[in-house]
């Protein structure tokens, strides 16, 4: 896994790349996670457009993710979620969890409305 | 047309798991499978292999995971077999964790594999390991004579 | 970084052909080749195959050919077994034909995988088939101490 | 291996995909350059971008239609060739043997000038 981190206003865009699973990405994205959090950005949108695949470890980095930033009253929304993933979700429900979006003015949009 | 089989040895280590996603891919083109069906068979074979260089192998290189294909007319069939210790699979078959329980951070692939395939099974082999067998029937072959 | 070893069994049919390549492409990535040679790697496991699925195993799909890979610091290192009757290589290698020739329409598979890798050997299997062997130098490998 | 024939002027395009090698590919192409030369059609390009790879019997099949093509006062020309396909022509020789073009313009356009 690779990432880049880009600002949309106060939102925060997470674009991952490579391949998204346990181990080492585990901690590299929790690091990330914690150190926005620290500078105060916890509006985030992980844009999912690099990831050439994931499996279910990788799912688990994200919710934890997820839990984190809502426990420190932020949250973290996906955007490009492939056919791949979107069935990964589906089957354990994590689509109910996590929103996702097609459109990245969308999903900074989300944050601003809300 | 008779079964056609491919077998695969890969050295233990998450950066293999692309090939065998390719190799799947290959394998299964051409079946009648819908494109969310060679997806799941996808997803269901990079989680057995996962689960057979981490939890069985303990990701030692020089462990070896052998990945099964059996092509037929009317199904795919796939073994992931490793060298590891093994687990409690009938119990844990029976106590599946919910994997939709946001505050775990793990524990959702055999659910996965269950939830996606038609037949999951685990056998015991002789040398220690664990071999996961899945099963998944075409678009043609129904749902009929199962396990 | 020890040898890493991998195994593929797969039926005597032409498509399956395009597995063995992104197989050997996920292998070759990162090693210390060019983009010439990774290429030549690729060219020469295909006729390997080609030739042990075609003269080999005459085509017949229930032979499997065996591709073993051993991937090492410095060099690379490819297997292509066969069930079939084996060939008289020794003569062979020995009188390779002119690869351009306008009026050969075959007969240059040999002499591409001698021209492309470092080593090129054959060897007679117990159960009767070929073997051969190929075998490619990193760029920093070098050279020496072959054979 | 899949094709698609097209003319341009007095020059016939013939778009080649998929996999070349031996078997089957060699009898549809040895067909397909009988058909054309018996339509007076002998000024061939062959364009092979759409070529997945090839194997040395690949290269067999279109110098076995470059040599009839040449024997009924025709020509074969190659458009399109991949880095793989050039190092199987490079250490065949062949490479002095076929004529090799990145445009089809210019492909094309050598026939009439000669
Ligand atoms: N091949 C195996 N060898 C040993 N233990 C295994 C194997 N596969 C699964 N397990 C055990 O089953 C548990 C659940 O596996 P799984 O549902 O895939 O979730 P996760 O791999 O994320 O823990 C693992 O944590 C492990 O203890
Ligand atoms: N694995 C093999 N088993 C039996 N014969 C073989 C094998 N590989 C090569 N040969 C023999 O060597 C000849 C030359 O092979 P090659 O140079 O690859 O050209 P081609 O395959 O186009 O004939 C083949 O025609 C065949 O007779």
């Amino acid at each position: 896994m690779k990432y880049k981190v880009r600002e949309d206003g106060n939102v925060t865009i997470i674009d991952l790349s490579g391949k998204l699973m346990g181990g080492y990405d585990a901690d590299v994205f929790r690091d990330l996670v914690h150190e926005l959090i620290e500078k105060g950005r916890k509006k985030i949108v992980v844009n999912l457009a690099g990831i050439k695949w994931i499996n279910s470890t990788g799912v688990g980095i994200l919710i934890t993710g997820y839990t984190t930033l809502r426990k420190n009253k932020g949250d973290l929304k996906l955007l490009n979620v492939s056919k791949k993933i979107e069935s990964i979700l589906y089957v354990t429900k994590l689509n109910l969890i996590f929103e996702c979006f097609d459109d990245e003015h969308e999903a900074t949009g989300s944050y601003t409305r809300g | 047309m008779a079964e056609e089989t491919f077998v695969l040895e890969f050295p233990s280590s998450y950066k293999w798991l692309n090939m065998i996603d390719l190799m799947c891919t290959e394998i299964t083109a051409g079946m009648d499978f819908g494109r969310n069906a060679l997806n799941e068979i996808s997803i269901s074979v990079i989680e057995a292999c996962t689960n057979a260089l981490e939890h069985g192998n303990k990701c030692c290189p020089d462990r070896s995971v052998m990945v099964v294909f059996r092509r037929l007319e009317d199904r795919i069939v796939i073994e992931v077999t490793d060298c590891g210790e093994g687990f409690d699979f009938a119990d844990y078959l029976q106590h599946i964790p919910d994997p939709s329980d946001i505050h775990k951070k793990r524990g959702r692939g055999i659910f996965i594999m269950k939830a996606m395939m038609d037949t999951l099974k685990y056998e015991k082999v002789e040398k220690g390991g664990m071999k996961v067998i899945l099963k998944k029937m075409t678009d043609r072959g129904g749902e009929e004579g199962d396990e």
